[in-house]
C-alpha cells in the first residue's frame, strides 16, 4: 500500500528453537529434542500483516515466542528495527517490550481472573513507569476500552464478568496500550465462537489502519489468515514451506501441502464443495520429534518421488507466478486449478 | 534412594547426636556414674571423636553390617531388637490394610455413585468422624467398651495379649483384631472420602461418557472404567501408609501394648535410648522409600502411559 | 482451553461442558460464600470453631464463671478414701484426675494449647510451604529439583517417630540449638511445622506450575514484567484461595499431632494441661477413671471435626465443579 | 421400508437445574432422520446442539436433568424405555462419536479390549476370539494401517486422527443405523479434519448409516449433510437442505453466521460482518424471539412475540424458519447483504428500520 511496506522492521534468519524431550525416570538423559522450529527466515515488513499457517506442531507458535524472546532461540537472529535481539538479556529486552507486543489466544487464560480491566490495561504503564499519575493513567484506560470497543465505565470489573469476546478486547487493548510497532497475534480468535471472530478481526484491522501498526498474525485457519495478512508463510514441521503474497498463495500456491490445506478447508458451499476435487493427505502430520530426513512433507505428499524428495532436501526458491517455495515438484496450474477453491488460474 | 537414606540418617545423627543438651555418654552411665566412668564410655563409644567421625563409623557399621550399634539400655543390638519386633508391626499393619481397604472400596465407590444421597451424607459423615478421632483416643475407648478385661462388653481381647502367630494362630487373630479395627477405622474414613473424590472426578471424564454410550451396563461403567482409574491416588497413598505402619504404629502399639516396632521406639524414647531410636527411625524411613519405589511400579502397572 | 470458575452455569455432571453458557457474572468470592453459606454443616463447624477460639481466650473469665477450681488446684477431697479420683458430680462436672484436678477446668484450659500449637505450627508451616513452593514452581529447573528433592526427603521421615524423637530431644534441660527451641510448646509447633509445610509447598507448587502454564503470566512477561512483580502480583493472588482451603484442612492435622505427642509425653510439658497429655495420663487406669479419658478425647474429635467439616466446606465451595 | 422416519424427535426440551436457576439448554426441538440421512446441527456454543443429542440417549441424565417430548426411534420412545433397553440400543442401533478422541477413550485399556468390550455387551454369545476379529474388520474399515498389530495398542499409542478412526470403529461394531458425531474433527487438523469427513461420509453411504452431524462449522456441514438445521438458544431457527440454506438463508442468525466467516470462496476484502452482542443467557431468556437482542432488524413486536418454526414460503414446506420478519423482506435483505452491504444498508434496501445493537 505504502512505500513503508518495503522496509523490513524485523528480519528473521535460521532461527531454530530445539526443546530437549523429558523423559521417564530410568530414561533420562537419553532423551531427544523436538524440532520446534528449525532454520526458519523471513522479513516482516513495516506496515503489513505477515501471516504465519501450519497445523498443530509446526512451530508457529514457538516462532512468535521467539520473535517476541518469550523463550530463547537455539541459535539464529532476530533483527529488530536494525538490531540483532535473539540474545539480548531480559534486563537489555525490557524497553524493546514496549514495541513488541503479544495478543495471546485463550482470553480465559490471559487475563488474571484476580484483577480488575483496569488494572490489566494499565499493567504496561506500571511496568515500564510511565503515566504515574493516577488520574492520568486512568484517563489513557478509558480512553484505550473505548478504542477496542469496550465501555470504559466497566474499569473496576474482573473478566470473569465479560464473554469471551469482550475478553479478547481487553488483551487487545493491553497489546496497543504502550503504542507498539508490532503486535504478535497468536490464534487471536480461534477460541471464539464464530458469530464473535468476526468482532475482533475486525477490531485489528481497525487498530492497525489508526495506529499503522505491523501485525505478525498467527493461525491455522486459512480462511481467516486469508482475510486478514498481506503475506504468508506456510510453516510444516518447524520450517517455511511456502512464503507468498496472500492473492498470490491462495491463487497458485505451488507447495504442494499448501495446496492440500486449501483443497481440505471446508467451503461453506454445498455445490463448490460436491464438485471440487479434493486433495485428502493420508496420514497425520509427523512427531516434530522425529521428523522426517529430506522434504519433512515427503511422507505424505502425493508428488512425493522416491529418490528424490526422501534424500534431498528442497531449499526455498521462487517458482512460477513469485511464491517462495521448497519443492522439487511444485504444483502446476491445472493441478491447483481441480483442487483449490481460491485457484485463479 | 541410597542416597535418600544416606540423608535421612545424616539427619537424624544430627538430630541424635547434635541436638540433645543432654549427654548419652551420662545416660548410659547412669545417675550415679564417677566422671572417669563416663569418660571412658564416652571414649568407647566414640562419642570423644569429632561428630563427622562418628557419623561415619556409624553408617559404615550399617552399610557393612547392617548394624545399627547397641541400645543404650539393655546393650542388645539394635538390629536385633528390631528383628524381633518386626512380626508383630506386620502382623498388625497387614490385617488393617485388608480391612480397610475391603471397607473403603465399597463405601467410597457407592458415596461417589450416590452423591449427596442419604446413604453418602452417612457415609461421609461416619468417615469425617473416624478420622477426626485419634487413634490412641479410639483405642482406649474400644478397650473400655469391649475388651474382654476391663470392657463393658467382654467381646474381644484386651490390650497385651498379643502372641506370635507362630505360637498360637488362634490367639494371634483373636489378640489382634481390636487392634485392626481400631487402626482401620480412620484410614478405612480417609480412603473411601479419597476413592469418593476420586471416582466422582473420573465418572465425570469423556471417556466415561464413551463406555455409557457404548451400552455396557452401569456396574461395567463404575467398576471396569471408573474404579480402574480412580485407584489411580489410592495406590500412592496406599504405599506411603503402608511404608509408614511398618516403620511402626506407635500409636496404637502403645495402646495395645503390641510388641512391635513402634512399641520399641515409645519405650526408647521414654529412655533416651538414642541408638535404638535411630536405629527405628533409619528402620522406618527405608520402609517408606522402599514403598515409593513399589508405588512408582505400581503406577506403571496400572497407568500404560507410565513407563520407565 | 481452560473455564474459569465462574462460568460453569449448566450443571457439569449432567450436561457435556462444550455447552456452558455464559451467564450472571458472580466473583468466585460471592460464588464461594453464597456456597458456604448454604452448607449448614460447615457453618455449623466454623460456629463451633469460634466459640472455641472465644473460649480458649477466655478461659480464665470461664472458669471464673462457672465458679470451678483452675486446672491446676489440687482438690485433695475430690480423691476417696483410696485416693481414688471421684467421677462427674455436681461439684467436678466432668469429674477430677488422680491429682484431685478439675477435669472440666483442665478441658477449657486444654483448648488453648490445642489452638495455640495447631494454628501457630500451620501458620508456619504455610509460609514456609508457600515460599518454598512458589519459588520451586516459578523456577522449574535445578532450582526446583532440589526444593523438590529436598521435600521428598522430608515427607519420606516417619514424621511422628521423629517428632516425637526430635520433641524428646529437645524437651530436656535447655532445649536444643543453643536453646533455640525451648521445651514444651515451641518444639512442638517447630516439629509439626516441620512436619506439615512439605505438604503445602507441593501443593503450592503444583499451583504455580499450572499457573505457569496460564497465558496471563506469559502476558505478563511479554510486556517485560520482572520476576518479582510476577509471583507477587499476578501468581499469589490466584494462590489465596487454595492456600486457605489447604490451611484449614492441615489444622485438624496438626492439631492431632500435637495431642499425639503430648499423648505420648513428648508434647507439652505438665503442668499445662493438654487434651492429647490428658488422655496419655488416663491411659493408665481409664478402666476405673473412664472420665478422665473420655471428656479431653470428646473435646479433641469435636475440635478436629470441626475443623474438618470448614475444610471440607471450603473445599466443595471453591471447587469450579461443585455440583450441589 | 415405509415412509416412517428412523428417528423422529419431538418438542425435546432438556433442561439443568443449577445454583443460579433453570438453565433451558433445549427448548422444545423437533426434526427427523431417515435411513442413510446425513442431518447436520450447526449452531455456537450454547445453543444446545450437543446436549439435545446426549439427551436422546440419556446420556444428560441426572438428578438436576429434566427431559421432556418425545423420541421416536423405530416405533419406541427412547425418553420412556427402561434403562435396559435404552442401553441395548446404546451402541447398538445408535452409536456415538466425541469431539476429543483422546479423553473419550479410557487411557488404561488397549483399544482393542475397549472395542471388544462394545460388541460383547451387545451380541450375546459372541467368543472373545469373534469379538476380536470383529474388532480388527472394522479397524481396518476405518483406515487403521495394520489393524492386526494395533489392536493391543493404547490409545495414547495412537495419533489424534487416528484416535477418531478408533472411535469410529468402535462406534461401528454393531452396524449401527444411527451415528451421533458431536463436533467429531474439532480437535483435529484441518487435513485430518477432511480424511474423518470423508471417512464418515464413505460409511454413510456405504453402510446406509444415518448420522446427526453435530458442529459449529458450517463448512464441515456443507461438505456432507443432506439436512441442516441452525440451532441459536436451545431451539432450531431454521432448517432447509444445504443447497436452500446457504444459497437463501432466512434468518437473520443464519446470515450473521454466514456473513461474519472469513471464507475461501469469496472476494478477499470482502467485509466481514459479525453478529453484534453476545450469546443470551439461557437461564433469562430474551423475552419474545430469542434472537431480537442480537438482530438489527428488530420490530417492536419482536420483543413481545415469540415466532413459531415455520415454511419460509407457502410451497417450501422443506425450508422453515424461525422469524417474524415478512418472507420479502428476508430475500431483500439477504440479497443485498450478500452483495456486500452492510446491514444499515441492506435495511434500507430492503425498506425495513435497522437497529444498532451494542456489543
Amino acid at each position: 500500500m505504502t512505500a513503508d511496506r518495503q522496509t523490513p522492521l524485523i528480519e528473521v534468519r535460521d532461527l531454530v528453537k530445539h526443546f530437549p524431550i523429558r523423559s521417564g525416570f530410568l530414561d533420562r538423559g537419553k532423551g531427544g529434542v523436538v524440532h520446534a522450529v528449525d532454520g526458519v527466515s523471513f522479513d516482516v515488513m513495516q506496515g503489513e500483516t505477515l501471516g504465519l499457517v501450519g497445523e498443530s506442531g509446526c512451530g508457529k507458535s514457538t516462532t512468535a515466542r521467539l520473535i517476541t524472546r518469550l523463550l530463547d532461540p537455539t541459535s539464529g537472529s532476530i533483527r529488530f528495527d536494525g538490531r540483532d535481539i535473539a540474545q539480548l538479556s531480559r534486563k537489555e529486552l525490557k524497553p524493546l517490550r514496549r514495541d513488541m507486543q503479544m495478543i495471546f489466544q485463550d482470553p480465559y487464560s490471559s487475563l488474571n481472573p484476580r484483577k480488575t480491566v483496569g488494572s490489566i490495561i494499565s499493567e504496561p504503564f506500571l511496568i515500564h513507569g510511565m503515566e504515574k499519575d493516577d488520574a492520568k493513567r486512568r484517563k489513557l484506560v478509558e480512553e484505550l476500552m473505548d478504542q477496542v470497543g469496550l465501555n470504559p465505565e466497566h474499569y473496576n470489573r474482573r473478566p470473569h464478568e465479560f464473554s469471551g469476546g469482550q475478553r479478547q478486547r481487553i488483551g487487545v487493548a493491553r497489546a496497543i496500550a504502550l503504542k507498539p510497532k508490532v503486535v504478535v497475534a497468536d490464534e487471536p480468535v480461534s477460541a471464539l465462537d464464530v458469530s464473535i471472530q468476526a468482532q475482533i478481526l475486525n477490531l485489528l484491522r481497525e487498530l492497525q489502519r489508526d495506529l499503522g501498526l505491523t501485525i505478525i498474525f498467527i493461525a491455522h485457519d486459512l480462511s481467516v489468515v486469508r482475510h486478514m495478512c498481506d503475506r504468508i508463510a506456510v510453516m510444516y514441521l518447524g520450517k517455511i514451506v511456502e512464503l507468498a503474497d496472500a492473492d498470490a498463495l491462495y491463487g497458485h500456491p505451488r507447495h504442494p501441502y499448501t495446496g492440500a490445506l486449501l483443497s481440505s478447508v471446508p467451503v461453506p458451499d454445498p455445490v463448490l464443495a460436491r464438485e471440487r476435487k479434493q486433495t485428502v493427505l493420508g496420514g497425520d502430520v509427523p512427531s516434530p520429534a522425529n521428523p522426517p530426513k529430506a522434504c519433512r512433507f515427503h511422507t505424505r505428499c502425493p508428488k512425493a518421488v522416491d529418490g528424490t524428495c526422501d534424500v534431498d532436501e528442497p531449499q526455498l526458491e521462487v517458482k512460477e507466478g513469485g511464491n517462495i517455495a521448497a519443492c522439487h515438484f511444485p504444483l502446476a496450474d491445472a493441478e491447483v486449478a481441480a483442487a483449490v477453491p481460491t485457484s485463479e488460474v | 534412594m541410597g542416597v535418600l537414606l544416606l540423608i535421612i540418617s545424616a539427619i537424624t545423627f544430627l538430630i541424635f547426636y547434635a541436638l540433645p543438651s543432654t549427654d548419652p555418654a551420662q545416660l548410659r552411665a547412669g545417675r550415679s556414674g564417677s566422671p572417669e566412668l563416663i569418660a571412658s564410655i564416652r571414649h568407647n563409644l566414640g562419642l570423644d571423636k569429632p561428630i563427622y567421625v562418628q557419623y561415619y563409623r556409624y553408617v559404615k557399621g550399617i552399610v557393612l553390617h547392617f548394624d545399627f550399634g547397641f541400645s543404650y539400655q539393655t546393650d542388645a543390638p539394635v538390629r536385633q531388637q528390631i528383628v524381633d519386633r518386626l512380626p508383630a508391626t506386620i502382623s498388625l499393619t497387614v490385617g488393617a490394610v485388608i480391612l480397610w481397604l475391603t471397607l473403603a472400596f465399597p463405601v467410597g465407590i457407592v458415596s461417589a455413585v450416590k452423591r449427596r444421597s442419604l446413604v453418602d451424607r452417612a457415609a461421609m459423615g461416619g468417615a469425617l468422624l473416624a478420622i477426626s478421632a485419634p487413634v490412641y483416643w479410639l483405642g482406649l475407648v474400644a478397650l473400655y467398651l469391649f475388651s474382654n478385661d476391663i470392657g463393658q462388653f467382654k467381646i474381644f481381647d484386651g490390650a497385651g495379649t498379643y502372641v506370635p502367630i507362630s505360637q498360637n494362630v488362634g490367639t494371634w487373630f483373636s489378640s489382634l483384631l481390636l487392634p485392626w479395627m481400631v487402626l482401620a477405622a480412620s484410614f478405612a474414613a480417609f480412603y473411601a472420602r479419597l476413592l469418593r473424590s476420586s471416582l466422582t472426578e473420573v465418572l465425570h471424564e469423556d471417556y466415561i461418557r464413551t463406555a455409557r454410550a457404548k451400552g455396557l451396563s452401569e456396574r461395567t461403567v463404575i467398576l471396569r472404567h471408573g474404579v480402574r482409574a480412580a485407584i489411580l491416588p489410592l495406590v500412592t497413598v496406599l504405599g506411603l501408609d503402608i511404608g509408614i505402619l511398618l516403620g511402626g504404629a506407635i500409636l496404637t502399639e502403645s495402646v495395645f501394648n503390641i510388641p512391635g516396632i513402634g512399641r520399641l521406639a515409645y519405650d526408647a524414647i521414654k529412655a533416651s535410648d538414642y541408638a535404638t531410636i535411630q536405629g527405628t527411625v533409619l528402620f522406618g524411613a527405608f520402609f517408606i522409600i522402599v514403598a515409593n519405589l513399589i508405588v512408582d511400579i505400581a503406577y506403571a502397572v496400572v497407568d500404560p502411559r507410565v513407563r520407565y | 482451553m481452560s473455564t474459569p470458575l465462574t462460568d460453569i452455569a449448566v450443571d457439569p455432571g449432567a450436561g457435556p461442558e462444550s455447552e456452558s453458557v455464559a451467564i450472571a457474572a458472580r466473583t468466585p468470592l460471592e460464588l464461594f460464600w453464597r456456597r458456604l453459606r448454604q452448607d449448614r454443616v460447615a457453618f455449623a463447624g466454623l460456629v463451633f470453631v469460634v466459640l472455641l477460639i472465644l473460649m480458649a481466650i477466655f478461659a480464665p473469665l470461664l472458669v471464673k464463671l462457672f465458679g470451678i477450681p483452675g486446672p491446676n488446684t489440687q482438690n485433695a477431697q475430690a480423691l476417696d478414701d483410696f485416693g481414688t479420683p471421684t467421677g462427674p458430680s455436681s461439684v467436678h462436672l466432668m469429674g477430677v484426675d488422680q491429682l484431685g484436678r478439675d477435669v472440666f477446668s483442665r478441658v477449657i484450659y486444654g483448648s488453648r494449647v490445642s489452638l495455640e500449637a495447631a494454628l501457630l505450627s500451620t501458620f508456619f508451616a504455610v509460609t514456609l510451604g508457600t515460599i518454598v513452593g512458589m519459588v520451586a514452581g516459578f523456577y522449574r529447573g535445578w532450582i526446583d529439583t532440589v526444593l523438590s528433592r529436598t521435600l521428598d526427603v522430608m515427607l519420606g521421615f516417619p514424621s511422628l517417630l521423629l517428632g516425637i524423637g526430635l520433641a524428646s530431644a529437645c524437651s530436656f534441660g535447655n532445649g536444643c540449638l543453643g536453646g533455640l527451641i525451648k521445651p514444651g510448646l515451641t518444639v512442638v509447633i517447630v516439629v509439626i511445622a516441620l512436619a506439615a509445610f512439605p505438604y503445602i509447598a507441593r501443593i503450592v507448587r503444583g499451583q504455580v506450575l499450572s499457573l505457569r502454564e496460564k497465558e496471563f503470566i506469559e502476558a505478563s512477561r511479554s510486556l517485560g514484567a520482572s520476576d518479582l512483580r510476577t509471583i507477587f502480583r499476578e501468581i499469589l493472588p490466584n494462590l489465596v484461595a487454595p492456600i486457605i482451603v489447604y490451611s484449614t484442612l492441615i489444622i485438624p492435622q496438626n492439631i492431632l499431632f500435637e495431642a499425639s505427642l503430648s499423648f505420648l509425653g513428648v508434647g507439652v510439658q505438665p503442668p499445662t494441661s493438654s487434651w492429647g497429655q490428658m488422655i496419655g495420663d488416663a491411659s493408665g487406669n481409664f478402666g476405673e477413671v473412664w472420665w478422665y479419658m473420655l471428656f479431653p478425647g470428646v473435646a479433641l474429635v469435636l475440635t478436629v471435626l470441626a475443623f474438618n467439616l470448614i475444610g471440607d466446606g471450603l473445599q466443595d465451595a471453591l471447587d469450579p465443579k461443585g455440583d450441589r | 421400508m415405509t415412509g416412517e422416519p428412523l428417528l423422529s424427535v419431538e418438542d425435546l426440551a432438556v433442561r439443568f437445574d443449577t445454583e443460579d436457576g433453570v438453565v433451558h439448554a433445549v427448548d422444545g426441538i423437533s426434526y427427523t432422520v431417515d435411513r442413510g440421512q446425513v442431518l447436520g446441527l450447526v449452531g455456537e456454543s450454547g445453543s444446545g446442539k450437543s446436549v439435545s443429542s446426549m439427551s436422546l440417549m440419556g446420556l444428560t441424565a441426572g438428578r438436576r436433568t429434566t427431559i421432556e417430548g418425545r423420541v421416536m426411534f423405530e416405533g419406541r420412545d427412547l425418553l420412556t424405555l427402561p434403562g435396559s433397553e435404552v442401553r441395548a440400543i446404546r451402541g447398538g442401533a445408535i452409536s456415538m462419536i466425541f469431539q476429543d478422541p483422546l479423553s473419550s477413550l479410557h487411557p488404561f485399556y488397549t483399544i482393542g479390549r475397549q472395542l471388544i468390550e462394545g460388541v460383547r455387551a451387545h451380541q450375546d454369545g459372541v467368543s472373545k476370539k469373534a469379538a476380536r476379529e470383529r474388532a480388527i474388520e472394522m479397524l481396518g474399515l476405518v483406515g487403521i494401517p495394520d489393524p492386526r498389530g494395533r489392536v493391543d495398542a493404547y490409545p495414547h499409542e495412537f495419533s489424534g486422527g487416528m484416535r477418531q478412526r478408533v472411535m469410529i470403529a468402535m462406534a461401528l461394531v454393531n452396524e449401527p443405523k444411527l451415528l451421533i458425531a458431536d463436533e467429531p474433527t474439532t480437535a483435529l487438523d484441518v487435513t485430518v479434519q477432511a480424511q474423518i469427513l470423508a471417512l464418515i461420509k464413505r460409511l454413510n453411504e456405504e453402510l446406509d448409516m444415518a448420522v446427526i452431524l453435530i458442529t459449529h462449522d458450517l463448512g464441515v456441514v456443507a461438505e456432507i449433510a443432506d439436512e441442516v438445521a441452525v440451532m441459536y438458544a436451545g431451539r432450531i431457527v431454521e432448517q432447509a437442505k444445504p443447497e436452500a440454506l446457504f444459497e437463501a438463508p432466512e434468518h437473520p442468525y443464519t446470515w450473521g453466521l454466514l456473513r461474519s466467516i472469513p471464507r475461501l470462496d469469496t472476494p478477499r476484502d470482502q467485509e466481514l460482518v459479525p453478529v453484534a452482542g453476545r450469546p443470551p443467557s439461557l437461564i433469562n431468556r430474551p423475552s419474545g424471539c430469542h434472537f431480537h437482542t442480537r438482530c438489527p432488524y428488530v420490530r417492536e413486536a419482536h420483543r413481545r412475540i415469540d415466532p413459531p418454526l415455520e415454511p419460509v414460503a407457502l410451497g417450501q414446506e422443506d425450508h422453515v424458519v424461525r422469524c417474524l420478519l415478512p418472507h420479502e423482506t428476508r430475500l431483500e435483505l439477504w440479497r443485498s447483504l450478500e452483495s456486500g452491504a452492510d446491514a444499515a444498508a441492506a435495511g434500507r434496501a430492503a425498506g425495513t428500520e435497522v437497529t444498532e445493537i451494542k456489543a
